[in-house]
């Protein structure tokens, strides 16, 4: 079988690429485009390190198949900055020690993102269940919660 | 003369002898002297065991003075996670 | 291995059935890729249904509602009229995993993984829902009750499909709610799972009701004896003690790593319980 | 927040103590970071390992000949590939290592010991050519009964795995093998004696399953071999010369010619420090003379990485009417897994070193038997040893109707206290930490029906060791920081806020890196606490050098003695009264004439840090269970712990916090779950329940600093310690709720319910937590 041809638009730019059915978005980002900023840690979508938003729903990129994305926006990690500008939430995980080891921010800052496009005043009930697909074994959650909600409040004024 | 206390299995090799006085000045001449009456000690004072000199512990250094009066502790090596 | 996304029912029944080896449907994929992954399954077709319109609608149809096997429980919860409607079932749809996992996971999938602990399940089958079928004798209508036989075996012939769910309309005074136990706050798959619809009567009693409960058996069970066990009551405590009683009568669910026998059997009279009075609850304010 | 209780001797700290941005920060914020499975090369294969199906068998026979002579194969590797190596403990990166058991562990060579045990590996052009290679691998085995639990691994009749372990430490010494590699004992005074003066003895048995380090980031290795035989990996790890030292003796090569890169690595907690993937890696890319990738799925984690023990542990503590301990006696059973080498010893040693007790005997087990080795996890032993303890003083607290902080204080180790396991302590904070709690409005706050209060304290050693770091003044003045310990959490803030400082640059100026094995000596792994101890030490030596060669500099410039010239606030100066004349320059303005004064500036530590002081903590949890379910609900957590002197507060709180959270999921789900056929039931996230976000409230951090006087700056490791408390802190909260005690972890909701029904405690709870 021959591989899929897939266009698919990736933080704004167009792409192509082929694929293996049985490959994951999440494949196709680190191994076809180079993209290993979303990283892989369960390839079972108990993890959420491969979070990226597709046409603007936060997804698992380890539970979408590469031949799926055909004609779809995708956004991740790498095209959260705005040129040399850190997204809010990139400067507020930043200034709250919000990252240990760094594995899990990629996802963390997707996932919190998308939240925030929907939710501008998020309780913090919510922004840790929102986050509950997001696992990290370093900070205990406490200034990772603690950074999402004050980007919320620095957003909103 | 430092006080010197094997802590923990150490001291089946001497016999059930924990404790010794010994004119030792560094964690070296210690081993040494140690070593000179059990030598069945030699090969664990080589194998990683930790130096307590008045409750600082030292591990794997052979330079580290022993005070007249020091109390020694050989206990074993510590790493971590 | 083959992947397909046809755009009607006829082509994708055409190809399932046409299948030589392994074919399976592609809705969400939050189960079909995670056994790909780890070598359960390896089909040798993918018929990805997303691109059938029907499979991605939810819309109000004779006063109930029609939703498509591939909606995802994020897009569930984002229609206000059907939260609104049966909040036990959109709460449902979106207890299966993370955010990530509710923006792809879909009630079709959860029901056709063909798992005793589904999270959608009980809260569909205690809503009366009827799954329709399409397949190569064209389509049926099946109560989700009767979907599921066992652990990952269905009802469903080869080359059939579900297109949609079918929910009923609502009398007034009805409330719906689904719970589940799990260890965690979110992400584990339910130890133990209770849905409950009831409409009251005019007098404020107990009328129709349906009880459904997940993970205690080989499939999820539709309890009627739990139903009877609070009809014509107010839920007060010897009627909340007899549908306790019911609901823990009816589990035969067996040790595993997730919980023991004991474990569930117990619970699930206790979410029977609190499922009931939450949609009493909601029943009176409709 | 932080709250300063005590602060370190005064130095002119500009930027330590402080919350500065990581300079490695932006690189993990935008997805740029390299971790472990983000580096490739040109020309690289796919490896993959096959692994065992059985707990317990005999490998007859291994055939590779299909899979070889598959099309995309260009290297198979198995047990013929290792050379033997002897039994005996030698010394390989700062570690006592049997070499003959972890060439057994990377590859099995007579029995496979655990499931997952690898038995082949394979090199191929792609994912999908080395999973099919894999299947063409025949391996013929004959099965052997195994055994899983620690108690039963000690019985006579256990299957035995290794059949020349004969146990050390008991006389007369046994002429029999078993499961038991050795028995230690610690003791001091008489507990006889002591248990006598004892007006209230408690005794209690508890069991602790295996509980994994749960790094998000799966073990991950490129390796690299040229025709000359020089080899070169990069590898996510907390130590790269460990891994070096591992691959040069376990493939024949020389330490020299193995040059290891470590990635960013995305979580350890001691699961790092071991090797599994690498010399698989190294032996593959040999054999095929290309590059090999070898990543682990969550699965091969889970199965085939170090968990730490679960342990059996029997506690009895004695105490008089008015609360002081007189006697203390505990056994440990722990799990070493298919190899020796369980943390049972410093379990031992720190089961009572929070506590000044007269009469101390504590007898430890190794015990192997059929799970994957165990590796380190944060603060090794001690979480089990201490947990047990913790929950008996909990209960003499309640049985003797005294404060449980009050009790601790009581009874605390202080500064000239003897320890458990002999020396005396300098200085330490635990009585620090247990004033800090006390004083919180968490300690003082109602609680509600079904709520509990739960209080435990904590205790782990700390380490120094071999440690290099080279510091570079630039032509433009900046700063380039060498380490050779990997950055797990913060380390790089935190050197390049102490090479700041000592030499007087802004913290933005030094630019700090990772080097790897070829650029700096030695260097001990990050683990034991000592990556910021040992390191920032390292860094003041090279500051050290840099400004006794800009004196001899300026002496020269100025034409005047050395003596007379000092180095002050980053600037070279005269020293007041000198004779010449000399205008104060910095180090940006030496920089410039660093060619024209004698070339490069720059400073080389190398050290083998002595002085690490312990550091203990206290912590305060709030929760609440609902009877009809077992479930339990965190509701508040305070952590007080003893930094010496907090480098980075926020990262400082942050282990303070994470190793909270871990504690929790040890506490309450997070366990191995084994079948009757000796697999691995839950090897993956979803069911390998580690605490999500919405499992946990915020964890209040208290910073106490009692100063480390063997250290320029007053700095005690911290990392380890916070995963100690929170098992009895949780256990003696829910026995406050329920008035039931539980001794075995997991605290599950099935164990929690069945122990509340078993005993007729019911009720409806609060309703506040639904199912």
């Amino acid at each position: 079988m021959a591989k899929h041809h897939v266009t698919a638009t990736v933080n704004g730019d167009e792409v192509e690429f082929l694929c293996e059915t049985e490959e994951t978005l999440l494949d196709v980002l680190r191994d076809g485009l180079n993209l290993t900023g979303s990283k892989e840690g369960c390839s079972s979508g108990d993890c959420g390190a491969c979070s990226v938003t597709l046409d603007g729903r936060l997804v698992c990129s380890c539970l979408v198949l590469g031949c799926e994305v055909g004609g779809r926006r995708i956004e991740t990690i790498e095209g959260m900055a705005r040129g040399e500008r850190l997204h809010p939430l990139q400067q507020k995980f930043l200034e709250h020690a919000a990252l240990q080891c760094g594995i899990c921010t990629p996802g963390f800052l997707v996932a919190a993102k998308a939240l925030l496009e929907r939710d501008p005043d998020p309780d913090e009930t919510e922004v840790r269940y929102w986050l509950a697909g997001n696992l990290c074994r370093c900070t205990g959650y406490d200034k990772i919660i603690k950074a999402v909600m004050a980007t919320a409040a620095e957003m909103r004024s | 003369m430092a006080r010197v206390v094997l802590v923990g299995n150490l001291a089946q090799i001497t016999g059930g002898v924990a404790e010794f006085d010994l004119p030792a000045s560094s964690v070296k001449q210690l081993f040494d002297l140690l070593s000179e009456r059990h030598p069945a000690l030699a090969p664990h004072l080589a194998e990683g065991v930790a130096v307590a000199i008045d409750g600082q512990i030292y591990q794997d250094t052979l330079h580290e003075p022993i005070g007249s009066d020091s109390e020694v502790f050989l206990i074993p090596q510590i790493a971590g996670g | 291995m083959r992947y397909e996304a046809p755009e009607s029912f006829e082509t994708a029944v055409a190809l399932l059935a046409g299948a030589k080896g392994d074919a399976r449907v592609l809705a969400g994929g939050t189960d079909l890729l995670v056994q790909m992954r780890a070598d359960i399954l390896d089909p040798e077709l993918i018929v990805d249904i997303k691109k059938i319109p029907e499979t991605r609608a939810v819309t109000e149809e004779r006063g109930g509602w029609r939703i498509g096997a591939a909606v995802t429980g994020a897009e569930l919860k984002e229609s206000a009229r059907l939260k609104k409607a049966w909040p036990g079932v959109v709460e449902a749809a979106n207890l299966i995993g993370s955010t990530q996992v509710q923006g792809r996971a879909t009630l079709g999938g959860n029901l056709c993984n063909g798992s005793p602990a589904a999270d959608s399940v009980p809260a569909l089958i205690a809503a009366g829902a009827v799954a329709s079928v399409v397949g190569p004798k064209g389509r049926r209508e099946i109560p989700v009750e009767d979907v599921m036989l066992g652990p990952r075996k269905l009802s469903l012939q080869k080359g059939e499909l579900i297109a949609s769910f079918f929910l009923p309309p609502r009398p007034k005074g009805s409330g719906d709610a689904y719970l589940r136990f799990i260890p965690r706050t979110e992400m584990d798959i339910a130890v133990v799972g209770a849905g409950v619809s009831l409409t009251l009567d005019g007098a404020g009693k107990i009328g129709a009701a349906r009880v459904s409960l997940g993970a205690v058996a080989e499939k999820v069970l539709l309890v009627p004896a739990a139903a009877q066990a609070m009809a014509g009551s107010t839920l007060d405590q010897p009627a909340q003690e007899r549908l306790e009683a019911a609901a823990r009568a009816a589990c035969r669910p067996i040790d595993d790593k997730r919980g023991t026998v004991e474990f569930r059997t117990q619970v699930a009279g206790v979410l029977a319980r609190r499922a009931a009075l939450i949609a009493l609850e909601r029943a009176r304010a409709n | 927040m932080a709250e300063t209780l005590t602060t370190a001797r005064d130095l002119p700290q500009t930027y330590v103590g402080t919350r500065t941005v990581r300079p490695d920060g932006v690189d993990k914020v935008t997805g740029r970071a390299r971790f472990g499975a983000d580096f490739n090369l040109p020309g690289q294969l796919v490896g993959r390992v096959l692994r065992s199906p059985h707990a317990h068998a005999r490998v007859v026979s291994i055939d590779t000949s299909k899979a070889e002579q598959l099309p995309g194969v260009k290297a198979v590797v198995t047990r013929a590939d290792f050379a033997d190596q002897p039994s005996e403990f030698i010394p390989a990166g700062e570690m006592m290592i049997n070499y003959k058991d972890m060439v057994r562990n990377i590859m099995a060579r007579e029995k496979v010991l655990y499931e997952g045990h690898p038995v082949a590996a394979v090199a191929a052009t792609s994912t999908a050519v080395a999973k099919r290679a894999i299947k063409l691998i025949e391996v013929k085995y004959e099965v052997l009964p195994h055994v899983i639990d620690v108690v039963a691994a000690m019985k006579p009749d256990a299957p035995l795995l290794h059949d020349d372990l004969y146990t050390v430490g008991v006389e007369p010494k046994p002429d029999k093998p078993s499961n038991v590699a050795k028995r230690i004992e610690i003791s001091q005074g008489d507990i006889e004696a002591g248990f006598a003066k004892a007006d209230l003895i408690v005794e209690r048995e508890f069991n602790t399953a295996a509980v994994h380090q749960g790094y998000i980031e799966p073990h991950a290795a490129l390796a690299s071999v040229s025709e000359d035989g020089s080899a070169e990996v990069w590898c996510t790890t907390q130590g790269h010369y460990i891994v070096r030292a591992h691959c040069a003796r376990l493939l024949g090569l020389d330490i020299g010619k193995v040059r290891v890169t470590a990635s960013e690595i995305g979580g350890g907690f001691g699961g790092k420090t071991v090797v599994y993937l690498e010399p698989l890696a190294v032996a593959l890319s040999k054999k095929a003379k290309r590059p090999v990738k070898m990543v682990m799925s969550r699965e091969e984690v889970f199965k085939c990485s170090g968990p730490t023990s679960g342990a059996n542990v029997r506690v009895k503590l004695g105490a008089t009417k008015s609360g002081q301990f007189v006697a203390a006696f505990a056994e440990l059973k722990y799990q070493a897994g298919a190899f020796q080498g369980s943390p049972v010893q410093p379990g031992v040693m720190c089961a009572f070193a929070p506590y000044d007790i007269e009469n101390v005997k504590v007898i430890g087990y190794d015990v192997v038997s059929n799970r994957p080795k165990v590796a380190a996890y944060r603060a090794p032993g001690a979480p089990i040893s201490e947990f047990a303890v913790e929950s008996v003083v909990d209960e003499i607290a309640k049985k003797l109707e005294i404060d449980p902080v009050e009790l601790r204080l009581q009874n605390a180790a202080r500064e000239g206290t003897k320890a458990a396991y002999g020396p005396k302590f300098g200085p330490i904070g635990l009585v620090d930490t247990l004033h800090a709690v006390e004083k919180t409005n968490h300690y003082t706050t109602p609680l509600e029906p079904w709520q509990g209060r739960g209080v435990a304290s904590g205790f782990w050693f700390n380490i120094g060791g071999e440690t290099c770091a080279s510091l570079t003044v630039n032509e433009d003045g900046t700063v380039s920081l060498m380490a050779g310990t990997p950055d797990i959490g913060g380390l790089r803030a935190s050197l390049a806020m102490v090479a700041a400082d000592e030499l007087g640059v802004p913290y933005e100026k030094v630019r700090p890196i990772i080097g790897d094995t070829g650029s700096l000596g030695f260097n001990f792994l990050t683990g034991g606490s000592r990556s910021t101890f040992s390191g920032s030490m390292a860094v003041v030596e090279a500051a050290r050098q840099i400004k006794a060669d800009l004196c001899r500099r300026a002496a020269k410039l100025w034409e005047m003695p050395v003596e007379q010239v000092t180095f002050e606030n980053g600037h070279v100066k005269p020293v007041e009264g000198a004779s010449g004349k000399g205008k104060p320059m910095s180090v940006a303005d030496m920089a410039k004439l660093a060619g024209k004064t004698g070339g490069p500036i720059g400073g080389y530590g190398r050290i083998n840090a002595q002085g690490a002081a312990p550091s203990f903590g206290t912590h305060l949890v709030d929760l609440e269970v609902d009877p009809e379910t077992g479930r339990v609900t965190i509701l508040r957590y305070t952590v007080a712990q003893d930094a010496g002197k907090a480098v980075h507060p926020s990262y400082v709180e942050g282990q303070f916090q994470g190793g909270a959270a871990q504690g929790i999921g040890w506490a309450l789900n997070e366990e191995y779950v084994y079948g009757a056929d000796g697999r691995l039931q839950n090897a993956g996230f979803l069911d390998y329940r580690m605490p999500v976000a919405s499992d946990l409230p915020m964890i209040d951090a208290i910073i106490v600093e009692v100063p480390n006087p063997r250290h320029p700056y007053g700095v005690r490791g911290i990392g380890e310690t916070p995963i100690v408390p929170p098992m009895a802190a949780i256990a003696n909260a829910i026995e406050q709720a329920t008035g039931v005690r539980f001794t075995e972890l997991p605290m599950s909701p099935p164990k929690i319910l069945k122990a509340l029904r078993e005993r007729g405690v019911n009720g409806r709870g609060n309703g506040k937590t639904h199912g």
